[in-house]
Parts: C-alpha cells; sequence; structure tokens
C-alpha cells in the first residue's frame, strides 16, 4: 500500500485493507460457540442484588427467569408463570407456574421459591436496588406447587411488567447466597466459570424446561476501551458487542460483508439532567432557554455519529404513548438569548456541566457546552468516573447540569420523587402518577403518560438530547440477537449460527 | 553476608510498614461510596446502610487499618467489595498475566538494548551510532499507547500476524499465551530498550576512559578485548540499577498497554477497582506493588555484589 | 644497538605541538630516568612508545625496539608488543585495576593475552609473579580484589602485571607519586631490584629529582616537550649544561630566606582535641565501631611562628585542620583563638574566624569557578559586620601582595595557572589579616619551580605581617623548608614534636626516624659543582 | 577553549532547540491567532483531511486539528512546565538542605522519604489523586509533579554533595557563611547545568505523563485542547482516519524528541567529563 493513497482516502483503503486480510480467517469459527462482547463488567450476577445493567446483560433470560419477561420489542411475555389471573379490583394476580421447572442444581422450582424471591426483594434488609418494583406487594400466599398469588396494596397496572424486570427473577433460597459468584438459575444456560475482569462462560443447560437453545457455550467477553473494542471485533475475538461502544467506527462494519451493524433502540432517554433547584435553573426561562440552544441533530450527529432519535421528553420513541414533543423546544438560539435576556442572564451565565465515562456523555458534553456558549452559557466541564458521579451529582445533587442516559424502561415516575437528583417538585405531577399508579385501563393511563410528558416538557426540566441507539456489531453469520432492548439484556435464547 | 541480608530484610519491613500506612491513610481520603455504586440510581437509603454493613465499611480507621495488616501478613487480602472475592485470588489471577508479560517485555528489553548499546558505544560517533541513538530518541518520545495502537492496527488488523489482544490463559499452552502477550510486550519493551540501549552505551563509553581499560591496553588487549573484558562488567552496575527500575515500572505501568490489548492483569485490576471504589482490591494491589518494587531493589542491591565485590564485604 | 631508540620523535594532537624532535636511547637493561615538570611531555613520551597516544595524535619520526620501528608497526602487530616486550606502569595504582575481577586473573590476563600459557598454567606463574614483586602468591593472594589492597599493594600488581612476561623494557611513569614515602621507597627498592635480577631496563619517568638520582644511570631532562640535556646522572646533576635543569635543581632544594619573627605568647592553642568517625555499619543494629582519627592532640602555635604538621595519608591531619579551622564540630577538646576558649561542640564564632584563615592544596577546586577573582578574595569580609568602604582598594592592594596584578580581579579562576591560583588563595587568606593561617598541603600539587616561589612568598608574608602558619604537608622536606617547629603526627596522634632543624637532624621517634630514613634525597656528590653555577 | 566549543555545537542541541523552538512558537502564537476557534464545532465537517481550508484536517466532532495542536501545544506545555516547576520548586530546596545536612536525620528523612515516593507507582497513584480530587489539569500537574519531587531532590543532593567536598566551600564555611547562604551563592549557580538537563528531560516526561493520562480520562478537562486527550478522544478511528492521531501523535513524538535532544546537547556541552571524550 502506497503511503500517499493510504493518506488520501485513508477508511477506503484500510477498510479494504482489513477487510482483505479479515476474510481469510472468517469461517473458522466453532459454530456451537459464541463470544458476546460487553463494554462493563458485572460486579456480580445477582440481579436482585444490584443495580449494573452489566448484570443483567449476562444472566438476564439466560441464566435467571422471572414470572414474566421483556420480548425484544418491548412487549410481556410469560415466564416461569404460564399465565395468571387479575383479580376484578386488579389487586390480586394469580401466577400459574410451568410444571416441571428446576434450578441448575436439579432442584424444583415451585411456588415457595417464588414467594421466597419476593419477599426476599421487598424485605426491610434487603438490597435489591429496584426495591420500588416491590413496595406495592402487600403479601404473597402459595396456593399449591405451581401455583402463588400476590396481593397488592392497591391496583397496579404495569404489575406484570415490573415482573419481567431481573431484579424480580426467581431464585432458591437454597443458592441465594451464591448468586453473585456462581448463580444457579433455571435458564437455558449454566452459568460455567468467570475470570473476572475478564469473561463470564455459560454452557447450555441440557434440562431446560423451554425450547432448548442452539449455542452450546456462551462467552461474555469485557472490554471497557472502545477502541480495543474495535480491534477485538475487527480482529474476530468477539462475535457480536450489542452494545457497541465505539459508534464512529461503525462505517467500517458496514463496508464490510463480515459483519452485520445492528441498530435498534434502547429505553435510555439521554437527557441534559438541569438541577432544577440550582440558583439560576431554578427559573423555568433558564432551563427554557437552554433547551432551545440545544441542536439536536448536532449531538447526535457528534456525539454519537448518527445513531439516536432526538426526544422532546422523557419517554421512548418506539412506545406507542409516545408524544413527540421536540418542535417545542426546536433548536432556537434567538429565542434562547431572549428568554436569558428575559431572565436577567443576558450578561452571561457560568454553569457546571459534569459528564459520566460513556461517549454520549463526553462527546455529547463537548457540543452541549459549544452550543450553550453560543447563547451566551459558559460551561465548565468536569469529566467524571461513575463513582464520582454517583457521589458529587447523584447524591450530593452538586452540579448544575449533566449528561446521562436513564436507560430503565417507564420511568418517567422519576419525576415524582422530588428528592431525586434533578429535583423536580411539582405536586401536580406527583399526584399524576399516583392516579397512573392505580390506573388499569390501557386507554386512560395512555392519556394520563401523555399528559406527563407534556407536563415535563412544558415545565423544562431537563434538556431532552434523544433516544440513545443500541448500535451494535454482529458477525454477519450469527443471528437471533435482539435489535432493540427494551431493557438490558442479552437474550441468547434464539441465538444461532446460520 | 547474613547480617547484611537480616539487614535489608528488617529495612523492607519497615518501608512497606511505612508504605502500607501511608497507602491506607490515602485510600481513606477518597470520596465515593461503594455500596451506593453497587446498588445504582434508584437504590434506596435502607439497602444502602444494608450493604454498608455488610461491607464492614463502618468502624474508626485505626481499627480498620489493622485489621488489614494484619489480614496482609497472614495473607489474608480482605474480600473485594464488588466482585465478593478473595482478593488474594485476584490478584494471583491477574498476576499469571502481568507477571509473564512483565518478564517477557524486560527480557524484550535487555536483548534489543544490550548488543544495540553496545555497537553505539563501540561504534561511538560513526553514522551506526547517531543513527542508533536517533532511533532510541524516537523510541522514548512515543507515548506508548499511541505506539500500542499502531501496532495493533499494523500486526493484527492489517497483516493479522498476531492476536489483537485478549489472552487465551496458559491451559491453553505456553505457545498461544507468549503469542498473545507478543505485540503488549513489544510496545511495552521498545520504549524501556530505549532508555537502557542509552544507558548501556553511556555506562560502557564511560568505562572505556577509566585507568583500568589503559593498563589492560598497555597488557596487550585489543580496544575491543578490553571493552569486552573489562569494560562490560564494569558497565553493568548502573545498568542494573535501571533494570531493576525498569521491571517495577513494567509491573505497574502496563495498565494503559493492558487497556490497548484488553488483557486483565493487574494494572486493569486496579484501574477498574479505582473506578468501582473497591478500595480494598486497589490497597492490596498497589500494597503488592509497592512490595515488588521494594523486593526488586532489594535484589538489584544483592545482584550488585554479584557484579561489584566492592559491595560483598559489607 | 640500543634497546629502545627514540630518533626525533614528534607528536601533535589536534594540530597542537606536544613533543618535539624527541632524541635519547635505553640501553638493555639500563635503569633510565627521564625527569621534568608536569606538561613537559614526559607521559606522551611514553605513550608513543607503547602506541597509545590519544586518538586525534600523529607522531613522527621513529622509535626502534631492538631495531624495529614500533611506530611504524600496524595496531595488530603493536598490540603483540605491549606486555611482552614493552611493560608500562602508570601514576594512579588506586584506579589502574579492573575493580570487578581478581588480582590474580588480571595478572594472569598478560599471559593470556599473549597466548603463552592455558589458563591453570597462567594463574600458577601469576602466583610466581605476585610473589615476586613481594605479594602472596597462593589462591588467597591471586583471590583478593583490588579493594581489598593498600595503594603499595595495588602498585605492586600493576607491577607484576606489567612484569609477567618478563619484558625487555618496563616503563613506570610517575610510579610512585600517589605514594607515601615510606611505600613509594619500597617501591623503588622493588623496581631496583627487578631491573638489576630479570635484565630489565626501566624507564622511569618522574618528577623527582632526588628519585632520579637514587635509581637512575641516565637521565634526560625534558621541558615543553622536548629534551634539554640528558646525559648520565652525574653530568647532568653536576654539570647542569642548561638553564632550565638550573633552575629546576635550584628550585628542587630551594629554602626561602626566612626571618624568625616568632613571639612568646601563643596565639592558637588546642587542648586535647579528639575526634571519632563512626564506621561505615555491618548492619543498622550492628555495634557501633568507631576509628578515632584525632586523638587527644594538644599543640600551641605561636605569634609569628612557623608549625610544620607532616604525617602520612591517614595519620589525621587533614581531620585535625578541620577541627581547628571550625569546619567539623569538636567532639572532645576545647580550642583558644587569642584569648577567646572555645569549648568542646561550641560552634566557631565569627569573631573566632576573623583571626583564622586557610588555604587549601587544590587549586582546581578551591574557588567557585563562576565568580570573579575579586568576589572570590572579598569572601572573607562576610566575617566583618560591615564590608568595609574601600574592599575594592584592599582587593587590589592584597592581589599585588601576592604578586598578581590588580587587574586580574576581573577575571575568573580558570584563567590563571596553578601557582597564580595559589597567589589567589594567599590573597583572600590574607584580606582581612588574619593572626593565623592554616597551609592545608598549601603546596603540594605545585611543580618545583613554582612551589618555590610560593614559599618564598609565604615567607615574606610571614615577615610583613608577622602571621602564624599552621603548616601541613607530608612532604618533609617542604616542612623543613619552612617552619620553625615541626609535628610529626602518626595514627592520630603526635609522635614527636621540636625545632624543625633538631628533628630534622636527630629525630627521637623511631616512626620520625623511619620516615625520614625514607625520604630520598640527591646525595652530596651529586650536587652541582661550585664552577657550574654562574 | 570556550570558542573552540562554541565552533562544535552539537548537532543534537541545534536540532533539539529548533524543534522545541518551533512548538514553543506554536503555543505563544496560540495565545494571538489560531486559524479557527478551537471551541467551534462543525459536526457537518469532521474527520476532513487536510485542505486548504483546514491545513490538518478536522477531528471528529468538526474542530479544526492545527488550531487544536497549536493550543494543544500550550496546555501540554503548560502542564509538564508547571509539573516540572512543582518538581524543582520543592525537590530543589530539600536535596540542597539535605546535603547540607549530610548524615543527618533530616537528610536520612529526606532520602528515606524519597525511596518511598519512587516505591509507588506513579500511574497508580496518579489515577488515585485523580479520583480523590477529580480530573483537572490543576490535579494531573500535581500527579505528575509529586513524582518530579524526589527526582529533584536526589539529583541536587547528589550533585551538592559532591560539591561539599570541595575546598571554596570549605572556605566560604571558614568566612563565617551559613549552610544556607553557601547553598544559594555556591552550590546552586554550580549544579545549575545538571538540574537544566534534568528538568529538559522531566519535561518530556511530563509531556508523555499527560498524554497518558489523558488516555484514561484524567488529565485537562474539555474543552481545553491537549495533545494527549487529542490521542485519546480520536484513537478508535486510528485505523479508519489515521490524521487524526497520527498528527498530535507526531507532534507529541515531535516535542519530546526536540526536548530530549536540548538535554542530550545541554548535557554535551556542559558536562566536562563528556568534553574530555571528545
Amino acid at each position: 500500500m502506497r503511503r500517499s493513497n493510504a493518506f488520501r482516502f485513508p477508511t477506503r483503503a484500510l477498510a479494504a485493507g482489513l477487510l482483505l486480510a479479515g476474510t481469510a480467517l472468517a469461517g473458522a469459527q466453532a459454530q456451537t460457540a459464541a463470544t458476546i462482547g460487553m463494554q462493563l463488567e458485572p460486579p456480580h450476577l445477582d440481579p436482585t442484588g444490584g443495580a449494573a445493567a452489566a448484570i443483567d446483560e449476562v444472566v438476564y433470560a439466560n441464566v435467571f427467569e422471572g414470572l414474566t419477561r421483556y420480548r425484544s420489542d418491548g412487549s410481556i411475555a410469560p415466564a416461569l408463570a404460564e399465565n395468571w389471573d387479575i383479580s376484578d379490583d386488579g389487586r390480586s394476580y394469580t401466577f400459574h407456574l410451568h410444571a416441571g421447572v428446576t434450578f441448575h442444581d436439579g432442584s424444583a422450582l415451585n411456588a415457595e421459591d417464588v414467594k421466597f424471591s419476593l419477599d426476599r426483594a421487598r424485605a426491610e434488609d434487603s438490597t435489591n436496588a429496584q426495591k420500588a418494583l416491590f413496595a406495592g406487594i402487600e403479601s404473597v400466599e402459595v396456593i399449591d406447587d405451581t401455583t402463588v398469588k400476590v396481593n397488592l396494596k392497591s391496583a397496579d397496572g404495569a404489575f406484570v411488567t415490573k415482573m419481567a424486570w431481573g431484579d424480580a427473577v426467581i431464585l432458591a433460597p437454597e443458592t441465594v447466597e451464591q448468586a453473585a459468584t456462581a448463580p444457579v438459575g433455571s435458564g437455558p444456560f449454566k452459568f460455567d466459570q468467570w475470570v473476572r475482569g475478564d469473561r463470564v462462560e455459560l454452557v447450555r443447560n441440557p434440562d431446560y424446561w423451554g425450547n432448548p437453545v442452539d449455542l452450546e457455550r456462551a462467552t461474555f467477553k469485557f472490554i471497557s476501551d472502545p477502541n480495543a473494542a474495535f480491534a477485538a471485533v475487527m480482529a474476530g475475538d468477539i462475535d457480536a458487542f450489542p452494545g457497541y461502544p465505539a459508534p464512529e467506527t461503525l462505517a467500517a462494519f458496514e463496508a464490510d460483508p463480515r459483519f452485520d451493524v445492528v441498530v435498534g433502540s434502547t429505553e435510555g432517554e439521554t437527557i441534559l439532567s438541569t438541577n432544577n433547584k440550582a440558583d439560576a435553573l431554578s427559573d423555568v426561562r433558564v432551563r427554557e432557554a437552554i433547551a432551545h440552544a440545544i441542536n439536536r441533530q448536532e449531538i447526535i450527529d457528534g456525539a454519537m455519529f448518527g445513531f439516536g432519535t432526538p426526544i422532546g421528553t422523557h419517554f421512548a420513541p418506539h412506545n406507542p404513548d409516545y408524544l413527540d414533543l421536540t418542535a417545542q423546544s426546536n433548536y432556537d438560539p434567538e429565542r434562547s438569548k431572549e428568554l436569558l435576556k428575559a431572565a436577567g442572564y443576558d450578561n452571561g451565565l457560568k454553569l457546571t456541566l459534569k459528564l459520566p465515562p460513556p461517549s454520549y456523555a463526553r462527546r455529547g458534553g463537548e457540543i452541549v457546552a459549544a452550543q450553550l456558549r453560543a447563547v451566551g452559557i459558559e460551561t465548565e466541564i468536569s469529566n467524571l468516573e461513575w463513582a464520582q458521579w454517583l457521589e458529587q451529582v447523584f447524591r450530593g445533587k452538586d452540579f448544575d447540569l449533566t449528561i446521562v442516559s436513564h436507560t430503565e424502561p417507564m420511568d418517567i415516575n422519576i419525576y415524582a420523587r422530588p428528592g431525586y437528583y434533578f429535583q423536580y417538585d411539582n405536586p401536580a405531577f406527583q399526584d399524576l402518577m399516583k392516579t397512573l399508579d392505580v390506573e388499569a385501563d390501557p386507554a386512560k393511563r395512555s392519556a394520563l403518560l401523555k399528559q406527563a410528558q407534556q407536563m415535563i416538557a412544558d415545565d423544562y426540566v431537563n434538556g431532552y438530547l434523544f433516544q440513545l441507539a443500541r448500535t451494535g456489531v454482529v458477525n454477519a453469520k450469527l443471528k437471533g440477537l435482539w435489535q432493540n432492548s427494551p431493557t438490558q439484556a442479552n437474550d441468547l435464547t434464539g441465538v444461532h449460527w446460520e | 553476608m547474613l547480617a547484611f541480608l537480616t539487614a535489608r530484610l528488617l529495612t523492607m519491613i519497615a518501608s512497606l510498614l511505612v508504605a502500607s500506612l501511608v497507602i491506607f491513610v490515602m485510600l481513606d481520603l477518597v470520596p465515593g461510596d461503594p455500596a451506593s455504586l453497587m446498588l445504582g440510581l434508584n437504590a434506596t437509603p435502607e439497602a444502602l446502610a444494608a450493604l454498608r454493613e455488610q461491607l464492614g465499611l463502618d468502624g474508626p480507621w485505626p481499627q480498620r487499618y489493622l485489621a488489614w495488616v494484619t489480614g496482609l501478613v497472614q495473607g489474608d487480602f480482605g474480600l473485594s467489595y464488588t466482585y465478593r472475592v478473595p482478593v488474594s485470588g485476584l490478584i494471583a489471577e491477574r498476576l499469571a498475566i502481568s507477571l509473564p508479560l512483565a518478564l517477557y517485555a524486560l527480557a524484550l528489553t535487555v536483548l534489543i538494548a544490550f548488543p544495540v548499546g553496545m555497537i553505539a558505544a563501540a561504534t561511538r560517533r560513526s553514522w551506526s551510532d547517531v543513527g542508533i541513538m536517533g532511533l532510541t530518541q524516537l523510541g522514548i518520545a512515543m507515548p506508548n499507547f499511541w505506539f500500542a495502537i499502531q501496532l495493533q492496527v499494523l500486526f493484527a488488523l492489517v497483516l493479522r500476524w498476531l492476536p489483537a489482544g485478549s489472552f487465551p490463559g496458559w491451559q491453553a499452552g505456553i505457545v498461544p499465551g507468549l503469542t498473545a502477550l507478543t505485540l503488549p510486550a513489544i510496545a511495552l519493551a521498545l520504549p524501556q530498550a530505549s532508555i537502557l540501549a542509552r544507558v548501556m552505551r553511556s555506562s560502557v563509553l564511560e568505562t572505556l576512559h577509566q585507568d583500568y581499560m589503559r593498563s589492560a591496553r598497555a597488557k596487550g588487549l585489543s580496544a575491543a578485548g578490553a571493552l569486552v573484558k573489562h569494560g562490560l562488567r564494569n558497565a553493568l552496575i548502573p545498568v542494573l540499577t535501571i533494570i531493576g527500575l525498569q521491571f517495577a515500572f513494567l509491573l505497574a505501568g502496563a495498565i494503559i498497554i493492558e487497556n490497548v490489548f484488553y488483557l486483565s492483569g493487574l494494572g486493569n485490576l486496579i484501574f477498574k477497582a479505582i473506578s468501582a471504589r473497591d478500595l480494598i482490591v486497589v490497597r492490596s494491589c498497589v500494597m503488592v506493588l509497592v512490595f515488588a518494587v521494594i523486593a526488586v531493589n532489594t535484589l538489584v542491591d544483592l545482584a550488585y555484589g554479584l557484579v561489584d565485590p566492592r559491595l560483598r564485604r559489607r | 644497538m640500543s634497546l629502545l631508540d627514540f630518533q626525533s620523535l614528534s607528536v601533535r594532537i589536534n594540530q597542537h605541538s606536544i613533543l618535539s624532535d624527541i632524541q635519547f636511547h635505553i640501553e638493555p637493561g639500563e635503569i633510565f630516568g627521564l625527569v621534568g615538570e608536569s606538561g613537559s611531555g614526559k607521559s606522551m613520551t611514553a605513550l608513543a612508545a607503547m602506541g597509545l597516544l590519544p586518538s586525534g595524535s600523529s607522531a613522527r619520526g621513529q622509535i626502534l625496539l631492538n631495531g624495529q620501528d614500533l611506530l611504524a608497526l600496524p595496531e595488530p602487530q603493536m598490540r603483540l608488543q605491549r606486555g611482552k616486550s614493552l611493560g608500562m606502569i602508570f601514576q594512579e595504582p588506586m584506579t589502574a585495576l579492573n575493580p570487578v575481577q581478581t588480582i590474580g586473573a588480571q595478572v594472569a590476563e598478560t599471559l593470556l593475552v599473549h597466548g603463552v600459557s592455558s589458563k591453570r598454567e597462567a594463574l600458577e606463574r601469576a602466583g610466581d609473579r605476585l610473589q615476586r614483586v613481594g605479594l602472596p602468591g597462593d589462591k588467597a593472594g591471586l583471590g583478593r580484589f583490588p579493594h581489598e589492597l593498600s595503594g603499595g599493594q595495588r602498585q605492586r600488581v600493576c607491577i607484576a602485571m606489567a612484569i609477567a612476561l618478563r619484558p625487555k623494557i618496563l616503563i613506570a611513569d610517575e610510579p610512585t607519586t600517589a605514594l607515601d614515602v615510606s611505600t613509594q621507597a619500597q617501591i623503588l627498592d622493588l623496581l631496583k631490584e627487578l631491573a638489576e635480577d630479570e635484565g630489565m631496563a626501566l624507564m622511569l619517568i618522574t618528577h623527582d629529582l632526588a628519585v632520579v638520582a637514587q635509581m637512575a644511570v641516565r637521565v634526560a631532562v625534558m621541558h615543553q616537550g622536548a629534551i634539554v640535556e640528558q646525559g648520565t646522572v652525574e653530568q647532568v646533576f653536576c654539570e647542569q649544561r642548561h638553564a632550565y635543569t638550573r633552575r629546576l635543581f635550584a628550585a628542587s632544594t630551594h629554602k626561602p630566606a626566612r626571618v624568625a619573627t616568632a613571639q612568646s605568647q601563643a596565639i592558637l592553642t588546642v587542648e586535647g582535641l579528639s575526634h571519632a568517625y563512626a564506621k561505615q555499619l555491618p548492619h543498622p543494629l550492628g555495634p557501633r565501631a568507631m576509628l578515632r582519627a584525632v586523638d587527644n592532640v594538644s599543640f600551641a602555635l605561636r605569634q609569628g611562628e612557623s608549625l610544620g604538621l607532616v604525617g602520612e595519608s591517614g595519620c589525621g591531619k587533614s581531620t585535625l585542620s578541620r577541627l581547628v579551622l571550625g569546619l567539623e564540630r569538636r567532639q572532645s577538646g576545647r580550642l583558644c583563638l587569642q584569648d577567646k576558649v572555645l569549648e568542646a561542640r561550641q560552634p566557631m564564632d565569627r569573631a573566632s574566624r576573623r583571626g583564622l584563615q586557610v588555604v587549601f592544596q587544590d587549586p582546581a577546586g578551591s574557588f567557585n569557578p563562576r565568580h570573579k577573582v575579586e568576589r572570590i578574595v572579598a569572601e572573607p569580609f562576610h566575617l566583618l559586620d560591615q564590608r568595609p568602604q574601600d574592599w575594592r582598594q584592599q582587593v587590589k592592594r592584597a592581589l599585588e601582595a601576592v604578586g598578581l596584578n590588580a587587574d586580574d580581579r576581573f577575571k575568573y579562576p580558570h584563567e590563571f595557572s596553578g601557582g597564580q591560583r595559589q597567589r589567589i588563595a594567599i590573597a583572600r587568606a590574607l584580606i582581612i589579616r588574619p593572626k593565623v593561617i592554616v597551609l592545608d598541603e598549601a603546596v603540594s600539587a605545585l611543580d618545583v619551580s613554582i612551589r618555590a616561589t610560593i614559599l618564598d612568598l609565604l615567607a615574606d608574608l610571614q615577615r610583613d605581617y608577622g602571621l602564624a602558619y599552621l603548616f601541613i604537608s607530608h612532604d618533609l622536606s617542604v616542612v623543613e623548608a619552612i617552619t620553625d617547629r615541626v609535628m610529626v603526627m602518626r595514627a592520630g596522634q603526635i609522635v614527636e614534636e621540636g625545632q624543625t632543624q633538631a628533628v630534622m637532624q636527630n629525630p627521637q621517634h623511631p616512626y620520625t626516624q623511619a620516615l625520614l630514613q625514607a625520604v630520598p634525597r640527591i646525595p652530596e656528590n651529586l650536587r652541582p659543582r661550585p664552577e657550574a653555577q654562574t | 577553549m570556550a570558542a573552540a566549543r562554541r565552533n562544535a555545537l552539537p548537532l543534537s542541541l541545534m536540532l533539539g532547540l529548533a524543534l522545541t523552538g518551533l512548538f514553543v512558537l506554536l503555543a505563544l502564537v496560540s495565545f494571538f491567532w489560531t486559524p479557527y476557534d478551537v471551541t467551534k464545532l462543525d459536526v457537518a465537517h469532521r474527520m476532513q483531511l487536510p485542505s486548504a481550508l483546514h491545513w490538518l484536517g478536522t477531528d471528529n466532532i468538526g474542530r479544526d486539528i492545527l488550531a487544536m495542536i497549536m493550543v494543544g501545544t500550550r496546555t501540554s506545555i503548560a502542564v509538564a512546565l508547571v509539573a516540572v516547576t512543582v518538581g524543582v520548586g520543592l525537590g530543589l530546596p530539600l536535596g540542597l538542605l539535605a546535603a547540607s545536612r549530610h548524615g543527618s536525620l533530616l537528610d536520612e528523612v529526606v532520602m528515606r522519604s524519597n525511596d518511598l515516593i519512587f516505591a509507588f507507582p506513579s500511574l497508580v497513584i496518579a489515577i488515585l489523586i485523580t479520583a480523590v480530587f477529580g480530573p483537572s489539569a490543576f490535579n494531573a500537574i500535581l500527579a505528575i509533579g509529586i513524582f518530579n519531587i524526589p527526582v529533584f531532590a536526589r539529583l541536587s543532593r547528589g550533585a551538592a554533595l559532591s560539591l561539599w567536598q570541595l575546598d571554596y566551600l570549605r572556605f566560604a564555611q571558614t568566612a563565617g557563611k551559613g549552610a544556607m547562604r553557601i547553598s544559594i551563592e555556591h552550590i546552586l549557580p554550580n549544579i545549575l547545568n545538571v538540574l537544566i538537563v534534568q528538568m529538559t528531560i522531566q519535561f518530556s516526561l511530563g509531556i508523555l505523563a499527560e498524554s497518558g493520562l489523558s488516555y484514561i480520562g484524567l488529565g485537562v478537562q474539555p474543552p481545553t485542547p491537549s495533545l494527549g486527550r487529542m490521542l485519546a478522544d480520536n484513537r478508535t478511528l486510528t485505523a479508519l482516519a489515521p490524521h487524526l492521531t497520527l498528527i498530535p501523535g507526531m507532534a507529541i513524538v515531535l516535542i519530546v524528541l526536540g526536548l530530549n535532544l536540548l538535554g542530550d546537547g545541554l548535557r554535551d556541552l556542559t558536562d566536562p567529563k563528556l568534553a574530555r571524550q571528545r
């Protein structure tokens, strides 16, 4: 390769070089194993004892199962519970479990295990990260071996959805202690080994109660550095990297027939979180000014290389109840300047912008800072590790602005918590959520949800940037991975080699 | 000799104790609560408190320090906050990669630097000397992660001669293991070899002007003969010091290189543990590294004795 | 045919002429002396014969070894001559041996390089040679490292190395200059004996006329890269045909004309001074071994008196000088300066320092290279509460008093020769008119001719300013020339003290006797004949 | 002698001066002029190859690379410079003090602390420091600077100790001058050359250290560009848009090379031992 050429057309020339070199080796794969790349390593493997998305990304649907589960399209499907009845008042759910389900250690999974799991999650000393999911449960009754009845404090239309969360999976009391390090679940894969810092290996569970899976062995390999992720996929060390962290390199994979680039949606509303109690930011005009200063498309292009959907409120666009409110906070720097002037900040405003590690935040932050500067808002950027972010921003509320993706599904209710880190305190919204909690009628729920979306958009609580895209790179011959991620998971049940 | 060894051992223990205290106090200052990190954004205060207690994060610091040090002495490094497995096991697992990598890199360093430095010294002020010295300057000037990425792109992605990263584990065999470590070892070794070659050269040049070299010439040795027979061993003394420093650096300084080649070595463990505020892991890893440095320094001191009889007597 | 014949040898280094038209020859078995001051080119002459001239030098002429021109030999052949036909030893035995190799191996190497024996045999013969030079040649002796030996012993090893193959000629370049007198005498005896026993010629290079007188049969005097005079020792010493030779001889036996200025009043009194250093510890918890460098020394220096302190290296005289100067805290004993009493551990105050100044040995290390002479000479004014108004005048006068030019004060020290620098050092010591000047080996590093002028200067200054000198030296002849009284120091103690003349002529202590015995002297019969002095 | 030296001005010195000068100039010019505002984004025109409009192309969010190199050089030099200043500012006095009290408890404490700092893995500590205090230019400087202190303390102590053996310091003592005054008046000027050589070396190491810290995200914070962060931000594009990392990479290499050559040249020029060699 001549140097001058390489310099003139670097992308094409190098991609071609990579491609030529790569074809020779493809196909030598053992076709019953797959290696899945993940950016973050789970701290442990107990989904009921930690919030880390990485835990679910390894074990959800593969090792552990709940009563219900998410499908790839975001809908809820039966899992351990074959079906369920809802009482007329909507306050009690009777789940009918599949018969003959066993844990990986051979013991049977029965209604006692379900009761144990739910009671454990809502107990006072529970370390469940999503304890709120279980707060509505009044009691759990074992009817017989395969039937369990859950009584709620009040009607909850979303209860079945809540039971599909990774935090609500069913464990056996005998093996709960080892869930963190050597999980024993009921899923189609058994835990094999965990080389910490490097990978988790799963093997096929031959005694699985449901449809048997194609893969005999699945390896989750943890690669945090985006460049290393690129190299690993390019070199064929990784068969699929669903949450691929370097969107800027996707062009190279798109050009390469060995790979498929998968772009799906996530539940991650990426927002410019705003401290509503901070001095200047308590003024809604300032928040509105910020909203109009933001050019969403530029952020999506610049930070995510075009992957992502603009949002105008805290709701996932793929949700049927989504309200497109982007026009309300359209890019309008002149309006922004006027608002700032009206709020008395025409001489400039200085804000802090604290950014956690992901590239959407770091790269997006630089762009947001540039856009805000254009309307006269100076930001002082500090890049934080997650630990510092949690300490300073999330718990300490010592920030003006931050960028973070809220990846929990259907989490608009966080706006009802006045103590939540962005400190939005609107009694009307809180009432709205209470109404929603007890409303089971889908049409009314939809209306309430839309009302909620409108309310926070009107208050310009946060800057709504974009729905995080799930960009993945997959070996072209590996099929069956989720395209979207309604919940954080790498469901391998349908994965197979072509 | 025995007295010398005891003395060295005592100094070493004293240094380690001071170092452990420094490490502990330093890490006690680190803000960030591992419990909240582990439970995430939506955790309730009760859950946090429960986890904090589980992890033993409460209690006055002298008590926790003592507990840690006594544990260290007994080989009990505690339980990782995040992984909830014994830290000693984690460190041992990582050392199985980091130690061979450091040794591999060190071997490359020495294998490159010795001949190169000698040739440069022997041909000083010639074009080969100027050329070699220029190359070593380049080797020192390159940021090593940048160099590592270039190596990775060229040899792993374009030429496909070597793996791009990852470590298959020693159970996969010595050859695949070493192959996997080759690129990282080169990336680590070349800058170090550049430094060592320069030290080697100047150290050899230094000996060229010693009186005993003139004595050797007066005996009838050729210039090259005198250099090999008398210069080299004397030149080794400063070189040994540098090699000791380099080993310590290679063991601890591979963090960035491990990142590039997605190796889960000790550096990687520390780096992730710091982000996760898994302080018990950080603490013990730093302690292990400090121990390695001090131990290597002690070994180098003893090695001086082998090279230089003047230091044997003490 | 001569053994070694220098025929119009000229050497240039980087276009500078170093040697010009050197012409002399050495006969087999002869001891030939080559005398000259530093920089005269005597070492270069030797290196030219060895083919070890520094890079960048070019030699013309011929050096014939048994009729074969060494300068014409290509390096590989020249290499075979070194060590085999020509042996050489150097001035500095402390660094001439490889510190990391046993002495046995280093001696045996001469044999091995020339392929004359197997390794085992070479070691055996090395043992013989070591025994020949007076060192044990058994296994333990062969296995010793240079650092385990004293300077004299190391020089013996160098000699063994050089004579291992019984070369026809041994070139000894200032072989004893770095050694104490008693060691010097032993080494010289050894060299003479070797030359006689082995029929080996010896080319002895030295600055010391007395050494040549004792050793050589014929001698050549070198000056500025040329031989000014040569002949038998008797001829050269007695006739002194060349003016330079005469100057050299005059300087080496020079005694300044002194006027007795000593008064009875003591100006500096030292009582029971002791000082011990901790030896290097075997390990941190080991017992602390102490080395008593100065052991209960007492003396008094009277106003206007010149008191000598002689001793060999390591006898404690440097420590004593540092204690007197207040550079090191006195562990025990008191010091009385004029009327002021300084008890043990009491630091020396500025007022006391005003009465006490010093001139050190090393002309290179005596001055801050970045300061001009004016600033250097004015430094002691720091001892006054205020620098005098006319301090520049005083500096000028001090420089003139020591024979320098007043304009020299704007120069840097490196622009001066060794002798001039010593004058600057004296000017600096004089500037605040102290009562006592400590002269710590003040003339030891100087060539004889310069040394003579400095001694004259010191005598003049003593007369003019009524100074008291504490004159510390290892060189008995210098002490004899300049002092009224002398103390002989050994192992931290003063073993003998008395009027200089009395001690020199009638030493009481056996150590003093041995010391005086060892000093090489030019025999009476080799003194210049009266008619030669014009 | 002095004239002869001037004639033989070492090649390395001239090359080093030229390179260092070039980058210092770039950094200085950036105070007054850069081809584009470094904070100005132009996402539509990102990752462009060098052209007449953008002499060195644009980066992954469309900033002008030349402008970033200029300002980045300024930042990197500033970080390294301050870190070296911290090292000299604390290390030098400590070293001189320790040397003037050779063998005392103070000397021992200073030397032992030096050894202790040297025993710590510097990168790990740098990461920890930024973890404690948050990443910022200041903390990067602190993290790099701390490890400069023992370097200069040890160097100045060693150099000063050998000077303390010299007679002119003894004489200064007999002239009633105290250790501090002697250290400043006699020792400092005479160890300055050694210090300057070491400073250039530490300076270049500082630039490398800054780039390493930036790689793991702990260096200078955006929007201020630094050479290290340019490398780090674009590292995933090494294979696809090589100029994005090649240019800042070469800039670092050239600065460090220039400084090292400068240091070498200065050493050749001032070290009498080497002067004798030639």
